[in-house]
């Protein structure tokens, strides 16, 4: 007896509730979607937005719903997107690894300044007035708002220069959206040898605000065996699909603003 | 009435339940970074709270004392709660579901919250009736809502503060309140009634 | 009249050492630099290529855009160069150099305007090349003609000057009386706005007398001392004072039924309409504490600041800072090959010691910004989401509302850089808006 | 039908069954224990506040005593007859009263010649270190021996006579809850003798 | 959950790199309410990790055949069966700490560790990994507890499991023993916990350690914003 | 132009007031309370402020130093926080006990926080509530003043407060405005606390809000709860008495932990007021202007949230 009535109690709300509650939740189903949480449970969480969607969440409710295929992740990298492709058992396509570079070498030893800036440690604040404080006013403003932005801790500020670690960056893109200055692009990782300058001016402007500045002198277009370099309104611009990596560009370059970046990581 | 303002009051400084009872700590850390969130979880709190209290309150007269069957407390208490809660998350859901958006998320949360079975405990052991028991279930919910608001303020502001690395996100919130703690004990000595 | 006022505000030392220094008019520079924009707008294209001669008055600059005016060069001369330029936004502006003849040859364009309607006068306002004197350098013309609903009831005419420094407005109402009164004459004729409202802050007594006495017998013109109180001459804080209304947020004066002009806009409209000559020279103040003499200046515009001070007697020590308009709101310029722009009102060089703004600080929270904003803002609270790169969370505070008058900054004990901070504020908020 | 509804419910249902009969069983093995581990220690708290004792009698509670005519305050819980080779040696009031942080529970032994025998504070929450000392000895001490014929009165200086308690510092608050507590206790044990 | 867990890491886990108390904060009731004493810690602690170690096993027993929509009340009634099992226990056996212990003893069956590791564990894994998790997490939970109760008391009591242990040295503080000093010592300790544990795993911080949906994580805080 | 120019934003001026000059005119304001202290309550009082501020600005100093943060000594905020802490101690205090008050104010409210303006309680003030509950009894072990020390019991002197509480004998309003009572060093006398007070006034450092509302609604509050009924109570006495003017004057006031707005200060203040008197007149403590401050301190950011000003134009968003 002991027994028995403290199982009937108990054991007689358990049967209660179950009954309840099973029937509570067949009369006020609401459909819910569980591959969105699998799918948002598969990308990297960073919630960086570099996808274009608010968040990972945003992303995943997107590839469920309307079909937006999971290389639209540009930070999960392949192993994420075909997680997600397996999952959903669609095609894995492709998706290019990009990284972030600067486009500029112009720390405080090589670039001239116009003005002595008192104000706000940020790139914006500085090109409000005047276009910063460097005399070449396509450079690196060196005051890191790129850094403020990567969530990844890819982005170092030293003596005025941002440098992208490569290793870190994943190519979410949001660095090249915050620059001022438009500097900081994103290339392929493979592609190797970048003209580190974002310089329109002429070659003797150039070479007066910097001293690895891109003076628009040609060598290396001419130098180059395949035809890889064009000049864009007096800057050397290397197309990644030609450029071989021979290398022949940066020994011509009397500047020294042609670098070779390729990482060893990716190589 | 003089008993149930006692109580009322009570519940909300004297024993509160977050800075002084120690109960529904992990809402209160977790649920406290922005005052809206706070806000949605105070209200499914203190709704939860006075429902459960109702619940276990009738199910410990009609249920276990009648057959003495106190040991079964815990146990009951939990899966009328449990129970409860899942049920009014499934009804709001379908019927009213802004107010599931507004408080929904936060009510699997409070299965596992302390203050529910906590309060129920408590009123067992204090032999409240019915009414003492749904005020003091309504007042500790209060109480909670009060906590947890005035946590949430300080936490947007520690948000954009200076805090060093060692400290930042967890530690800092607790020394936080530890701090809003120390304030409360002013509370202590109140003499009600 | 009761005196409504604005809240906030703040009493920088007014500085105003020129107030008796009368215009003196300076010659003709070595060289010009003409900026094609020097108003809010659309930037003006160049009809000018180098090597051409200009005139005295000719067009250089114009657009099809409605919300711009033409630009017109202030020597006669030839052109030396056309050229992008950083002035001192973040955008390089094509310049146009010109060399002088020195002979000031008048362009055979300039004559008075025929003015017989309202679209007649709107189109000379355009023509003139006016915007806004003022510091806003807003094109008049748009001004002067609001949307069809917009029922405008009062002109007012600031004449506020409450920066310190700068007396270049004082200058214009005692030296200029009449063509202030004319010119608001004129306005009102053309505009059919019933009245205006003159506002002068109370520490130009001398110049509240001499206009009271100059629209004595002018029923629907009044002037009215203002409490020396900056920014009284926002347009704003200026419409607050003088008729209690309020402009609403991202909303015109013309909502509220104002319009407002600077004294030396309407003076300029009243001398356009008599002269037809158009906007190519200003009335500048320089002083500042690396200033040898402090002056009021009548200069034309494109003339290389250098050369303005080198005009007024050089400098007592080497200037840290160079600052175009008063020191409030005014442009710090990186260079003083920089030159005098349409709405150029003040010169100021400052040595090292003012010049230099002091490091910032933690905010105290002592709510001294917040008291002193006349835009009711909490000019901390948007600082410390800026600073922590929460821009998310910005929109609540209302940070377009800012309109950059320096207060807050100004008066904290912190020295935090809240303006320069909300600016950035905005400035995100707009690239957010565009994404 | 089946899945949806009635196999859940099954399943709890034998959930439940299963825990709560090991659960009874478990009960059934430890309520005994229980029961004796609180006789025992009920009566070694009484004996703390009356050693003399041997035997307690079974409580009446203030409730009783109001029926049997007996003037108690509503502060009076129990009231227990300590026995002593089964003669009634005195009584040990067990009783109430509200200190800093609530109620006090206060046992006190009196016999029948009105000496307070002993004092306890059995449950309280008062702040440590300041009110929850009023149950160290060094306080509880000072109430021992003959009751006054008054009451027992708080002073915070050194005491002159018996009747005199002296507070303990900065817990006045506590000190005068005790006090009276004991006052109460004495009042009912001497409505109860009779004078003396 | 394709890898093999190891049965000696699942059982470490819970001490260092996953620590209920200090890394999780979960629980952190009890982790507050009874540790004014060193001794009360090990008591709750060894409570608690009996609990854990018997819902966990009960559970990864039954949980194939639990359907999901009552899993959440079965699971509790599982976690209440055996924590009233301590609880009688105690009070027949140890009436004293039963008595210190107080309503947190019931309470440890809404003690989020145990549900979260229900959830997390029991739920995914056969029952020796399960009784080990059990173990490892209830051990790091007592150790921190533990832990918390020893600096409390030490510092506000003046005392260590009884011993008086400062006597001369200073006058014990006695705020730390009060509701203000469990917080204070909680986030030194806390502080100290995660400069010492896994610098690198900064993920794991307090904030997305709980995948239960248990209050104390950030799910709870986010999904309040969505 | 040979020299580069600087380039800022606008504002290209700024005010003289700095957050040095502000603290410094706080300490400049302390130092008649300081005095007092030191007349009424002996060199002991001297001894401990000293001891107070030395320690505080050593700690502000050392943690910055840990921390590898810059020192930030020289804002004299620590110097306001040993000052204020000091005064709010009974003068038989143990030395090595507010040596551990300063600690807790510097250490763990304030810099742990971030430092000066990000702590979100008044450090001096939790420093004091952090001794009471852990040294309660030395710290209300109150000594009566020098000038009245002879004939009384010196262990249990009992403050004005505590006298009204325990039904002792009052002393006359003219001791207490002078400060010739018993209490914390710093608090006793109204007159050199209002002195200050003025001082501050003038400076501009403090406006009259919180002050004046926060003693006025004490001051109602008082005369409206009387001993015999409504409207019967002694405005005066607790106006006077325990630390309401030092609370009200100095810690009610301090920047960081008060409300930005006008109307949050208006709120600030009464709340502090009806709090003080719920403690006093409601609570077994005797004093309650510590804990009403901090209440208020706490709440301070849903106040700041709750009154923020209608825009300029429209209405208030959000
Ligand atoms: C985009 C834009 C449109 C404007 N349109 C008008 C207008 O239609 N009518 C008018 O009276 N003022 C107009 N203004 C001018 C403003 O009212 C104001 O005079 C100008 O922005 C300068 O303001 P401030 O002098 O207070 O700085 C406009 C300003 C801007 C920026
Ligand atoms: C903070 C601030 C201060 C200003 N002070 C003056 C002033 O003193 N005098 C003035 O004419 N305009 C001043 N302005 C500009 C006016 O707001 C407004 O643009 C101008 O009076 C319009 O006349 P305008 O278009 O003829 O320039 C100020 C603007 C701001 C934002
Ligand atoms: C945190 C705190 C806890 C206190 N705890 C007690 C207590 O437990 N018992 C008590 O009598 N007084 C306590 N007090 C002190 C009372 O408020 C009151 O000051 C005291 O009882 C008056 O006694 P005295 O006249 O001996 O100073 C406490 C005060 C504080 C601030
Ligand atoms: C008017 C005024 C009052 C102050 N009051 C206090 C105070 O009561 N306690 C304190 O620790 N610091 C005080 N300070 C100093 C400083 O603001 C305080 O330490 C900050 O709270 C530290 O962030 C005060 C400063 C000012 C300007
Ligand atoms: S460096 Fe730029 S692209 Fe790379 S991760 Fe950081 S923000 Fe993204
Ligand atoms: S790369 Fe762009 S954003 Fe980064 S520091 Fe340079 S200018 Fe600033
Ligand atoms: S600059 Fe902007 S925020 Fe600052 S006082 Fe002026 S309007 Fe207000
Ligand atoms: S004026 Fe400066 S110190 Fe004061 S609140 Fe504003 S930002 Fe902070
Ligand atoms: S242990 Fe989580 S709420 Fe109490």
């Amino acid at each position: 007896m002991s027994i028995l009535i403290p199982v009937a109690v108990v054991s007689g709300l358990g049967l209660v509730f179950g009954l309840g509650l099973s029937y509570a939740s067949k009369v006020f189903e609401v459909k819910v979607d569980e591959r969105i949480s699998a799918v948002r449970e598969m990308l990297p969480g960073a919630n960086c937005g570099a996808c274009g969607y608010s968040g990972c969440d945003g992303l995943a409710e997107a590839i469920i719903n309307e079909g937006v295929h999971p290389s639209r992740c540009p930070v999960g990298g392949i192993a994420v997107v075909n997680a997600i492709a397996d999952y959903l058992g669609i095609d894995e396509g492709s998706i290019d690894v990009n990284v972030a570079r600067v486009l500029c070498q112009g720390n405080c030893d090589n670039v001239v300044f116009k003005y002595n800036y008192l104000g706000i440690e940020d790139c914006h604040a500085a090109n409000a007035l005047a276009g910063g404080m460097d005399a070449c006013s396509y450079g690196c403003v060196g005051l890191g708002s790129c850094k403020k932005v990567c969530q990844f801790d890819a982005i170092i500020v030293e003596n005025g220069l941002a440098r992208i670690i490569p290793e870190k960056c994943t190519g979410c893109g949001n660095c090249v959206a915050e620059c001022p200055k438009s500097i900081i692009k994103l290339v392929p990782v493979l592609s190797g040898f970048t003209v580190k300058c974002n310089n329109h001016d002429k070659g003797v402007i150039a070479r007066k605000n910097c001293k690895v500045g891109c003076i628009a002198c040609q060598r290396c277009v001419k130098v180059c065996p395949s035809e890889a370099i064009t000049m864009d309104n007096n800057l050397a611009v290397i197309d990644p699909e030609k450029c071989t990596n021979c290398g022949q560009c940066a020994e011509a370059c009397p500047q020294k603003c042609i670098t070779n970046t390729i990482v060893k990581r990716f190589k | 009435m003089k008993e149930l303002f006692a109580i009322l009051i009570g519940a909300i400084l004297v024993e509160n339940f977050v800075l002084s009872k120690f109960l529904g700590i992990c809402p209160f850390l977790g649920v406290s970074k922005k005052t809206s969130t706070a806000l949605g979880m105070s209200g499914a709190v203190v709704f939860v709270l006075v429902m459960s209290q109702a619940v276990t309150w009738l199910a410990n007269e009609y249920l276990l004392e009648p057959y003495n069957l106190e040991y079964l407390q815990t146990i009951t208490f939990i899966l009328v709660i449990a129970a409860l809660v899942q049920f009014v998350e499934t009804v709001l859901k379908k019927l009213m579901p802004p107010l599931y958006k507004a408080l929904g998320v936060y009510l699997p949360l409070i299965t596992t919250n302390c203050a529910v079975l906590g309060s129920a405990l408590i009123f067992v052991e204090r032999n409240y009736t019915f009414i003492e028991a749904v005020v003091f279930g309504f007042a500790a919910g209060l109480g909670f809502t009060l906590a947890l608001i005035l946590f949430s303020g300080i936490r947007e502001r520690l948000e954009t503060a200076d805090i060093p690395e060692a400290f930042k996100g967890m530690p800092i919130t607790l020394v936080a309140a530890s701090l809003v703690s120390i304030t409360f004990i002013g509370f202590a000595g109140l003499i009600i009634g | 009249m009761k005196f409504q006022g604005f809240r906030g505000g703040v009493h920088p030392p007014q500085a105003k050492n020129t107030m008796e220094c009368a215009t003196v008019r300076m010659g003709i520079p070595e060289k010009v630099i003409i900026p094609m924009q020097q108003h809010i707008g659309a930037l003006c294209q160049t009809m000018v290529k180098k090597g051409d001669t200009v005139k005295v008055g000719q067009v250089i600059g114009n657009s099809d855009a409605y919300v711009s005016v033409p630009i017109h060069s202030s020597v006669s001369g030839t052109v030396t160069a056309v050229s992008e330029r950083i002035i001192s936004g973040s955008n390089p502006v094509v310049c146009i150099e010109i060399k002088p003849d020195g002979l000031q040859e008048v362009s055979e364009d300039v004559k008075p305007p025929v003015v017989d309607s309202k679209e007649s006068f709107i189109k000379a306002i355009r023509d003139s090349g006016l915007t806004g004197l003022g510091g806003a350098g807003f094109p008049t013309h748009v001004k002067l003609n609001p949307p069809k609903d917009a029922k405008i009831d009062t002109l007012i005419i600031n004449g506020a000057e409450c920066e310190p420094y700068i007396t270049s407005d004082y200058r214009e109402c005692m030296e200029n009386t009449e063509n202030i009164v004319e010119g608001i004459k004129n306005v009102l004729r053309w505009t059919g706005i019933p009245k205006a409202m003159i506002g002068i802050e109370d520490n130009k007594p001398e110049a509240i007398k001499k206009l009271k006495k100059a629209v004595e017998n002018i029923d629907n013109i009044s002037v009215h001392g203002l409490k020396t109180l900056y920014p009284q001459g926002a347009e704003k804080m200026l419409i607050k004072t003088l008729t209690g209304r309020e402009v609403p947020p991202g909303k015109l004066p013309s909502h509220v039924g104002c319009l407002v002009m600077n004294v030396a806009s309407v003076a300029f409209v009243a001398e356009y309409l008599k002269t037809g000559m158009p906007l190519i020279k200003k009335r500048v103040t320089v002083d500042g504490s690396s200033v040898k003499t402090p002056m009021n200046i009548e200069v034309l515009i494109g003339t290389p600041v250098g050369e303005v001070f080198k005009f007024s007697g050089g400098f007592v020590s080497e200037p840290a800072k160079i600052i175009m308009g008063g020191p409030m709101m005014g442009i710090s310029l990186y260079s003083d090959e920089i030159p005098v722009m349409k709405y150029t009102n003040a010169l100021l060089a400052l040595n090292e010691k003012d010049g230099k703004i002091p490091e910032e600080n933690v905010c105290i929270r002592c709510g001294r910004c917040v008291s002193v904003c006349p835009m009711n803002l909490l000019p901390f609270d948007i600082d410390r989401l800026v600073k922590a790169n929460q821009y998310d969370d910005l929109d609540k505070y209302n940070v377009m509302d800012c309109i950059e008058c320096g207060c807050c900054a100004y008066t904290c004990p912190a020295k935090r850089m809240l303006t320069q901070s909300i600016r950035l504020g905005k400035d995100a908020l707009r690239r957010k808006a565009k994404k | 039908m089946f899945k949806d509804i009635i196999k859940p419910s099954i399943i709890l249902f034998l959930v439940c069954a299963v825990m709560t009969g090991a659960l009874a069983y478990v009960n059934g093995v430890t309520e005994p224990i229980i029961d004796e581990n609180n006789k025992i220690a009920e009566q070694e708290s009484l004996k703390n506040v009356f050693s003399d004792a041997d035997n307690f009698l079974d409580a009446k509670t203030g409730e009783e005593l109001k029926t049997e005519g007996i003037d108690v305050s509503d502060n009076i819980e129990k009231l227990y007859t300590a026995q002593k080779d089964g003669q009634s040696i005195g009584y040990v009031v067990s009783v109430f009263s509200s200190g800093y942080g609530g109620k006090l529970k206060i046992l006190v032994g009196i016999d029948n010649d009105l000496n307070i025998k002993g004092i306890s504070l059995v449950s309280h929450n008062e702040t440590p270190g300041l009110g929850a000392n009023a149950a160290n000895p060094k306080f509880t001490d000072q109430f021992l021996g003959k009751a006054p014929q008054k009451e027992f009165n708080v002073v915070k200086r050194v005491p002159n006579d018996d009747s005199e308690i002296q507070a303990i510092t900065a817990a006045t608050v506590t000190s005068k809850a005790v006090t009276k507590g004991v006052n109460e206790a004495v009042a009912l044990v001497r409505s109860i003798v009779g004078g003396a | 959950m394709a890898e093999r867990k190891k049965p000696i890491s699942v059982l470490l886990n819970g001490l260092i790199k996953e620590n209920p108390t200090l890394r999780l904060l979960l629980g952190m009731c009890p982790s507050l309410a009874v540790t004014t004493m060193a001794k009360n810690g090990l008591g709750m602690g060894a409570a608690a990790t009996f609990v854990l170690v018997g819902s966990n096993l009960v559970i990864s027993l039954i949980r194939k055949i639990v359907p999901d929509k009552v899993r959440i009340p079965a699971y509790i009634t599982v976690i209440a069966t055996f924590t009233t099992i301590v609880h009688l226990l105690l009070a027949a056996f140890l009436p004293e700490l039963n008595k210190q212990l107080g309503i947190y003893i019931p309470l440890i069956v809404v003690n989020c560790i145990i549900f979260a590791r229900a959830e997390m564990f029991a739920q995914k894994n056969g029952p020796l990994l399960s009784v080990l998790d059990g173990l490892g997490m209830g051990a790091g939970f007592t150790l921190a507890i533990t832990a918390i109760g020893s600096v409390r008391e030490i510092l506000g009591a003046g005392t260590w499991m009884g011993i008086p242990v400062t006597v001369n040295l200073f006058e014990p503080a006695i705020m730390f023993i009060l509701p203000p000093g469990g917080f204070l010592v909680m986030g030194f300790l806390v502080a100290l916990f995660n400069k010492l544990a896994d610098k690198k795993d900064k993920s794991l911080e307090c904030e997305t350690g709980c995948e239960a949906g248990c209050p104390g994580c950030s799910k709870a805080a986010n999904g309040g914003e969505a | 132009m040979e020299n580069m120019l600087y380039v800022s934003s606008s504002p290209h001026i700024r005010s003289e007031v700095t957050t040095q000059r502000l603290m410094l005119d706080v300490i400049i304001a302390l130092i008649p309370a300081a005095f007092a202290g030191i007349y009424f309550f002996g060199l002991r009082a001297a001894l401990l402020i000293a001891v107070t501020v030395i320690s505080s600005v050593v700690f502000e100093y050392l943690i910055r130093k840990m921390l590898k943060r810059n020192t930030t000594i020289g804002d004299l905020s620590a110097v306001v926080t040993g000052l204020i802490l000091a005064l709010n101690l009974p003068s038989t205090l143990p030395v090595w006990m507010a040596v551990v008050g300063s600690f807790f104010a510097i250490v763990i409210v304030k810099q742990l926080f971030g430092g000066l303006g990000y702590n979100f309680v008044n450090p001096a003030l939790a420093a004091r509530a952090f001794l009471i509950v852990s040294y309660g009894a030395r710290m209300t072990s109150w000594t009566p003043p020098l000038t009245v020390a002879n004939d009384i019991d010196a262990l249990s002197y009992a403050t004005p407060l505590g006298a009204l509480k325990e039904g002792g004998q009052l002393p006359n309003l003219l001791d207490m405005f002078i400060g010739n009572i018993g209490g914390s060093l710093g608090e006793t006398s109204a007159l050199a606390l209002i002195v200050g007070g003025i001082y501050l006034l003038v400076r501009g450092v403090i406006t009259w809000h919180i002050p004046v509302i926060y003693i006025g609604t004490v001051g109602l509050l008082a005369w409206i709860i009387g001993p015999d009924g409504i409207f019967t109570g002694n405005p005066l006495f607790h106006i006077l008495a325990g630390g309401l003017m030092l609370g009200a004057i100095f810690m009610a006031t301090d920047y960081t932990t008060s409300p930005m707005t006008k109307k949050g200060v208006v709120i600030y203040a009464i709340g502090c007021g009806v709090l003080t008197m719920l403690f006093r007149l409601y609570t077994n403590m005797p004093e309650g202007v510590s804990y009403a401050i901090l209440l208020m301190n706490v709440s301070v950011p849903i106040i700041d949230r709750c009154t923020k000003p209608a825009r300029f134009g429209g209405k208030a968003h959000v």
